[in-house]
């Protein structure tokens, strides 16, 4: 089973070399699925959002989201990267990118990956709104946790 | 042992993290969340709807019927909004 | 509605750069989905990929899906790159990119892209084996086929 | 009209391509396939099994029982393999 790489980073991420980073140098590798969650301005509406995470969890948690997806799936590699901080609208919050030898797995898994950690890994959104005030915390969707079910 | 608080249970209690020792009789999350809203308004504020507080022991999501017992570090949060 | 973008090419692509085109300069994406078909070695039988394509039907018969795919989502933008001639394992096939405000839409358009172009794009595959012979056409799956159904 | 061949129905047909007039009473795709099996044995090996061969009017997929009436280009191909 592959080791999936989990970065939890402060800082931005490129989405296409991590891609690339899991591909290097293969040639069984049929599906890559790459998940990029973007800050969205919220109609102009938010100035940023202040994400505040548990750093000792955080890796462990989504680590074992991870595990759970290479058990579940034939994957040929995973990667995680999850940021915390401050982001602004237009840059990205997190990235999955799951690899496998045919395109459903990878699919499957990169959503399962997405619908666990938005319910499951230790992050919390704070909104900044434009006029400088405090948008208050980002309230957890009835949906996200729905979308557990399927899994 | 430790308690750390996330989010707006850290802003509502006013502290992120701290040393408690909890009596003997307070066995699992819903023990001790019962017993840290006696500790003052900060915390009834903070747990006044404490069927939407996750909890964490040492690292890992636990329910409210988990035990305590040997726990090193408590955590306690709102539901989680990352992704 | 967003224009898709649609490429019909010989060459190889980059799938950063054409992602990273999607997103640039908006503010109102919150959710990019990015899939690359690549060429699998099939253990190391296979030396390369010849993909014979019908010039002229292929560019709009990938228009269509992507116009039926625009219809059923909220999507905000969509790239699909699809490669013909000589491929060689390793090498990237397909790039399909949906954007959306939301996750779910841009996962559920990637995939119906994916099964819509497996069995309606107007490409077919023919082996080339790693000792010079001929490995045949590669036949299509029934399961590609059968994917078709749930959408 | 231009008839024009891929994958393996090109390579069994021997040609990529050919400008063909078929006789009035060839009314439909199913129609055409019957016919030009009476053109050789080339036609008769490449539509042995008829059913699993698609077709195309004008660069848009059609079914075998879609008219021809007016077509300038018709295709026939294998199930596709893209993607």
């Amino acid at each position: 089973m592959p080791i999936p790489t989990i970065r939890v980073q402060r800082g931005t991420f490129d989405a296409a070399a991590e891609s690339a980073a899991l591909a290097a140098g293969r040639t069984d590798i049929g599906a890559i699925v790459t998940f990029t969650g973007l800050c969205r301005d919220e109609g102009g509406r938010l100035a940023r959002l202040d994400l505040e995470h548990y750093p000792d969890m955080a890796e462990a948690e989504i680590g074992r989201v991870a595990e759970e997806a290479l058990r579940r799936w034939p994957l040929l590699g995973v990667t995680i990267v999850h940021r915390y901080g401050p982001i602004r609208p237009g840059e990205a919050i997190v990235l999955v990118v799951t690899a496998s030898s045919h395109r459903v797995a990878a699919f499957e898994a990169a959503e399962f990956l997405m619908d666990y950690l938005k319910s499951n890994a230790p992050f919390w959104k704070k909104e900044r709104l434009v006029e400088g005030t405090d948008g208050g915390w980002v309230e957890a969707k009835r949906e996200d946790q729905e979308a557990l079910v399927r899994w | 042992m430790k308690a750390v608080y996330f989010a707006w249970v850290r802003e509502r209690i006013g502290k992120a993290e701290e040393e408690l020792d909890p009596p003997a009789d307070v066995a699992t999350i819903s023990d001790m969340i019962a017993w840290l809203k006696t500790r003052g308004q900060e915390y009834v504020y903070a747990f006044e709807n404490s069927r939407s507080i996750r909890a964490a022991i040492d690292h890992a999501h636990v329910k409210h019927d988990a035990p305590i017992s040997g726990a090193r570090e408590i955590a306690f949060f709102p539901p989680m909004t990352g992704g």
